[in-house]
């Protein structure tokens, strides 16, 4: 503790400060500069929105990120495959187990080996699961941004359900972990299927209890429809995916259009789109897909084959040459890993492409002209998660 | 009336004074703590199936206690920037007007402050400077979030104040007086078409002004639906960020002051104050003294109650949204009640 | 003095005493609260990056259209309480001329509806 | 100035101080990785309920908190901005460091990004180990804070050089 | 899937892109039924993404990014007796549709109506590490070549806005250059694989809950 120290460290961090002032090419003459972020209520961890404002009104609109770079890309290249699917569940931290799984099929395809069918269909309900954790809190967000204080908490409530279960069978709340090559690490524990059915009944109350509290309020109708327009055609370009996606109309879901390796094609469940495009379909479509989620799960446990858990692998991991692109439509939208591989015990490269980056490069463009509160309303609407954004 | 009598008392005039300021501070922070505990931390709790506060003395009655010794001794930081005189005044204005707001409350048929004949003008003229005390808040604090959230305070007094002015006109119609001890005791004598059995509370014969009035309180004190001058997601805390310490709790009392201050003079226009109904048993006023600050903190909590569930309950507003609520519903709804009042009062 | 007098009076030493307990809890936390100075302490917040300007930027205040009318409609509300008072005296005359009254208000309004002010712009 | 600085009150005074201070931690949230859901379980799940222990989740500006909860993983870019936000608490203020990451880097601990600890920056009071700690990991650290602002002395506290960093 | 008639469709597309781009079309790989990579020269770049976006279907956008063909001089910090540090300077082995030289920016969309995807591949030689922005054919590559910019040191002709996306400004040099080294891994080595677990379901016994099932 000295006092020397103390100061070397603050110069250090004030010199560190002058990125305080990326973009200050910004500020102008005119109007009002006001950042959110990157420590603001609005912005879900560290996402900084620098608006100028003219009133209350956004004349321009730009996102800094970075504040939670990790260094994926560069790190998955310094670990082995094991240990790479432990850091990946960390990116989109409210769906973990999905994270994992493109990733997983992605050295699955290059090694050509397939999880048996028993393994297939955990990992579906699992990343089912873990969808209905992720949106749940989504839903209570969104209410949250909005004002309504009390939905957050009875989103919190319910989606304790859900990671009851995925940590019964995986053993973690958050980041399970539970994904191998070849399959899973282990089995299902007794009475889970009973104990699931359970907590998709409560999630199910909860979906009740969100469109009386939440979607059916004057206000939030008021504060949400045609707020935050994206048309279907700047949807795409800015390649905007998952839920997204679907409110603005397009009718694409990789669960039903390319389900590789998970097993989605064997229920009987439909893509929900709205066409309006605009914040509150944003939170329609979600709240639709939850109940959708409880429909594959319920189909799924019903169906769940018996069998072997966990594929013939070598012990040794190593994935052959070649380059293999899996995507999945995760919680937040379509994360795909294009993996490169050139025979060792770790990914030569990998190109992760991640939902909310794509979905969050659309703010600039659907923020002109908006009020400062619709700001927050259409952010909360993307629904991004920082890790997910900046990797 | 040098010296009245007081529950058998003779009180000469100073003596009474400093008795009912008393009583007044105590009728002030005493609704403002029950409010506190009541409602943001106990109600809002069970809301949100939570318990709140437990572990500061029983079921976290100490909380408060705890509050206020906690903000005592943290430090009180000016910006640098900031303007020093403003910025240490605002709270002063905020709470102080509060304060006044409480004077011409009756509490019962001697207990009450001041007895002005423009009572209830008097009050809604107090209370409408704390919204300065807002504004100059934001714009001292010189944050960006602060002034927009002042800006918004200032938007907003010009959205309900008049609502709120035009549904009181209804009562005063009604009640004859804009004394509120009047407007009390018309109340409690009162009929409705020659029913006298529970004398005449003008939040049936008054409904409609009593819903304007409503909803211009919950944006008077800035509760949900119209929180926009602090809206915690958009603008961190509006014009409060800047403020810590015990100016900061100044704020915190006064918002809370505020919203008793309002159940309470809701409850006096529209539920019959601390009267209760008594045309069927004789029941002197020194017993209505005593049982009068009960009635009324009662009445209080019920209105109170009702703000604090739609503040947990209900998303925000937009500014725009509540200028064109204002202006092309409430106005034009409590101007349409005086007309009806007039007539109906005239005629009948 | 008067009764009426008095009154105000008891305001005015209410209001003074108010100010004293005030500025007594302030005293208070002076006392036991502490004082650490240091730079960035005093700096405005802007969620934890330097502020872009002063504060103070101009910002053009969009309702003061509304601000206007309410000026307006606050004067006119401060005539019609004096006669709220005594509707029962004035019967049907002061009743039909404050009807007058008010619908030219509301004429007003509409106006000012039609012209497209009662709009945030 | 202040007498508690001085170290000049009694101690039942003392103890009192401390108590009100101990009951009423306003959590300023720092929410930066996964951590920051587990500590919005902590704060905003029915299940945890971190008011019951006093802790109000209310402020979201610097100004009005007691403890500032840094969850998750901190970056280079983002330190400046905690290392302002503690600045702009005002005294006095704890720390809880919570996860893996802010206590030391964690699953991040090669990256060529990520501060390895947030420590270097702010003295921490609590760190919370686990990647990230459930929910109950971050009450028993609250838990823990409270037991150590029950027993503090201030003017011990404040002796010496404002910008200790530990 | 049917194979067979999948591998037609994507040959397909190859033979469009071959019509419209003639020899700056440089190669080219397909794995049936699953997936694409064209290879095109650096002239055509942008071309060659608009014509797959008006063309040919292909209009929702994936990714922008780079890839750095370089054999890591560190190894890859496995710091183990299973993985033997490589020589520095090996050989570049680039991977489908080949390469010429070290860098490669890669993009990829994926066609709504076809169900199917596309990577295109555009080398970059070492002298010259610049290429046309894609921001007129998806407007959502400007990020990505923000990030690829910063992480790699490829300069995007015709981007509007080049600065870092997720780095500090004042950061020195491209992470995701295979030559960046991680300096926490020469300070402090990495622990290694100590020890290989066996994996669960080696042993493939039936399960214990079929029953359940």
């Amino acid at each position: 503790m000295t006092a020397v120290s103390d100061r070397q460290k603050l110069a250090y961090v004030n010199s560190q400060a002058a990125d305080g002032r990326v973009n200050l090419e910004f500020e102008t003459e005119e109007g009002m500069t006001l950042n959110l972020g990157p420590q603001h209520p609005a912005t879900h961890g560290t996402l900084r929105i620098v608006v100028k404002l003219d009133g209350e009104q956004v004349l321009s609109c730009e996102p800094v990120m970075g504040y939670m770079h990790r260094g994926y890309e560069k790190l998955t290249e310094v670990r082995t495959y094991p240990q790479v699917t432990t850091l990946i569940n960390r990116i989109d931290w409210l769906g973990s187990f999905a994270n994992e799984v493109p990733f997983i099929l992605a050295a699955e395809k290059l090694m050509e080996i397939e999880a048996p069918p028993r393994a297939q269909w955990i990992r579906t309900i699992l990343f089912e699961l873990s969808r209905i954790a992720n949106i749940s809190l989504f839903v209570g967000d969104m209410a949250l941004h909005i004002g309504a204080m009390t939905a957050a908490f009875y989103a919190f409530r319910d989606r304790e359900f859900v990671l009851n279960q995925i940590e019964s069978a995986t053993g973690g709340r958050f980041h399970p972990n539970f994904n191998r090559i070849g399959g899973l690490k282990d089995d299902l524990p007794k009475g889970w299927v009973a104990d699931t059915k359970a907590s998709l009944e409560r999630i199910r109350d909860f979906c009740d209890e969100m469109e009386i509290l939440v979607e059916g309020n004057e206000i939030f109708q008021a504060r949400t429809r045609g707020i935050g327009v994206i048309p279907s055609e700047i949807a795409l370009q800015f390649g905007l995916s998952g839920a997204n996606l679907r409110a603005s109309g397009v009718d694409w879901d990789l669960r039903r259009d390319q389900p590789v390796g998970l097993v989605w094609d064997k229920v009987d469940w439909k893509v929900i789109t709205h066409p309006d495009g605009d914040s509150f379909a944003r939170f329609w479509v979600r709240l639709q897909e939850i109940r959708e989620s409880c429909n594959i799960v319920e189909q799924l446990l019903d169906g769940l084959p018996a069998g072997p858990y966990m594929a013939k692998v070598p012990r040794v991991i190593k994935v052959p040459e070649g380059e293999a692109w899996v995507a999945t439509e995760n919680p937040l939208g379509e994360m795909g890993y294009y993996l490169v591989s050139q025979g060792g015990l770790g990914p030569f490269r990998v190109k992760i492409r991640t939902a909310s980056f794509n979905n969050v490069s659309v703010v600039p463009w659907v923020c002109r002209g908006v009020y400062v509160p619709d700001v927050v309303t259409i952010l909360a609407s993307l629904y991004f998660i920082l890790g997910d954004i900046d990797r | 009336m040098t010296d009245s009598v007081v529950l058998g008392l003779e009180l000469a005039y100073w003596q009474q004074s400093i008795l009912r300021v008393i009583g007044v501070l105590v009728a002030v922070l005493l609704p403002a703590g029950t409010f506190v505990y009541v409602f943001l931390f106990k109600m809002v709790s069970f809301m949100q199936s939570r318990l709140g506060p437990m572990e500061a003395g029983p079921f976290g009655s100490l909380q408060l206690l705890a509050e206020v010794g906690k903000w005592l001794q943290k430090e009180d930081i000016t910006p640098e920037r900031a303007d020093r005189v403003l910025f240490k005044m605002a709270p002063y204005l905020v709470v102080g007007t509060v304060l006044l707001t409480y004077m011409v409350v009756p509490f019962g048929p001697d207990l009450h402050l001041a007895k002005f004949d423009t009572g209830i003008f008097f009050a809604l003229a107090v209370s409408s400077i704390s919204s300065l005390g807002v504004l100059l808040a934001g714009w001292a604090s010189a944050n960006k979030y602060s002034l927009i959230g002042g800006l918004r305070a200032a938007g907003q007094l010009i959205a309900y104040e008049l609502p709120m002015i035009l549904a009181v006109v209804g009562v005063v119609i009604q009640a004859g007086t804009m004394n509120m001890s009047g407007i009390v005791a018309a109340q409690a004598g009162g009929s409705i078409f020659g029913v006298d059995i529970i004398g005449n509370p003008f939040f049936i014969t008054q409904f409609v002004g009593f819903v304007v009035f409503m909803i211009a309180v919950q944006a008077e004190l800035g509760q949900t639906p119209f929180d926009m001058p602090i809206a915690e997601s958009e603008l961190v805390t509006g014009y409060l960020t800047e403020y810590s310490g015990i100016r900061f709790l100044l704020f915190f009392i006064g918002e809370f002051a505020a919203a008793g201050a309002f159940s309470a003079i809701a409850a006096t226009l529209f539920l019959g104050g601390w009267a209760v109904p008594s045309a069927w048993v004789e029941l002197d006023n020194n017993i209505f003294n005593l049982l009068g600050p009960i009635i009324l903190l009662t009445k209080m909590m019920l209105i109170g109650g009702f703000i604090f569930f739609i503040r947990f309950t209900y998303p925000r507003f937009r500014e725009d949204q509540l200028q064109r609520l204002a202006w092309t519903v409430l106005i034009p709804i409590s101007l349409a009640n005086i007309l009806v009042t007039t007539v109906l009062k005239v005629a009948f | 003095m008067s009764e009426f007098l008095r009154d105000y009076l008891t305001v005015a030493i209410f209001a003074a005493l108010t100010a004293g307990l005030l500025a007594g809890v302030l005293g208070l936390g002076k006392l036991i609260r502490p004082v650490r100075p240091q730079r960035d302490k005093y700096l405005s917040y802007e969620s934890g990056v330097d502020a872009v300007g002063t504060g103070w930027d101009q910002s053009p205040v969009r309702y003061y259209v509304f601000a206007l009318l309410f000026v307006l409609f606050d004067v006119e509300a401060a005539f019609i309480f004096p006669w709220a008072t005594q509707v029962e005296f004035y019967g049907w005359f002061g009743a039909i001329e404050m009807i007058v009254f008010i619908v030219i208000l509301t004429l007003g309004l509409l106006y000012a509806w039609r012209k497209k002010v009662l709009r945030w712009l | 100035m202040g007498l508690v600085e001085s170290g000049k009150l009694p101690k039942p005074l003392t103890s009192l101080l401390n108590t009100s201070r101990k009951y009423s931690i306003w959590i300023f949230q720092w929410g930066l990785a996964c951590c920051a859901i587990e500590m919005g379980a902590a704060l905003g799940s029915p299940r945890y309920d971190v008011m019951r222990l006093g802790v109000i989740p209310l402020p979201a500006s610097p100004r009005q908190a007691d403890l500032v909860c840094i969850s998750g993983t901190v970056t280079d870019k983002i330190v400046p901005a905690i290392r302002r936000l503690y600045d702009q608490m005002p005294d006095p203020k704890y720390v809880i460091s919570m996860g893996a990451c802010a206590n030391c880097g964690g699953p991040y601990w090669d990256s060529y990004s990520v501060t390895k600890g947030v420590d270097q920056i702010i003295p921490v009071d609590v760190y919370v180990p686990g990647c990230p700690p459930r929910p109950e990991a971050l009450l028993e650290g609250i838990v823990l804070l409270q037991e150590r602002i029950g027993k503090e002395d201030m003017a011990e506290r404040w002796r010496g050089e404002p910008l200790v960093v530990s | 899937m049917d194979a067979v008639a999948t591998d037609a469709e994507r040959e397909q597309i190859v033979a469009d892109l071959r019509d419209r781009l003639g020899d700056a079309l440089v190669g080219f790989h397909i794995r049936p039924g699953d997936d694409l990579w064209v290879r095109v020269t650096r002239d055509v770049w942008q071309e060659a993404g608009m014509i797959a976006r008006d063309h040919l279907g292909f209009r929702a956008f994936e990714f922008v990014s780079a890839i750095d063909w370089l054999p890591s001089p560190f190894g890859k910090g496995e710091d183990s007796s299973l993985d033997p540090i490589p020589q520095v300077a090996g050989d570049i082995v680039t991977g489908y549709a080949g390469g010429d030289t070290r860098f490669q920016v890669f993009a990829r969309a994926h066609s709504l109506s076809q169900h199917m995807g596309i990577t295109l591949k555009v080398d970059l030689p070492d002298d010259d590490l610049s290429v046309a922005t894609w921001i007129p054919v998806f407007a959502g590559a400007n990020w990505h070549e923000r990030e690829a910019r910063e992480m790699f040191g490829i300069t995007f002709v015709g981007h509007p806005h080049p600065v870092n996306i997720y780095l500090p400004g004042q950061f020195e040099g491209h992470p995701l250059r295979k030559d960046f080294p991680l300096l926490s891994r020469h300070v402090k080595p990495w622990p290694g694989i100590v020890d290989i677990e066996p994996l669960p379901g080696g042993s493939s016994e039936p399960s214990s809950e079929e029953g359940e099932a």
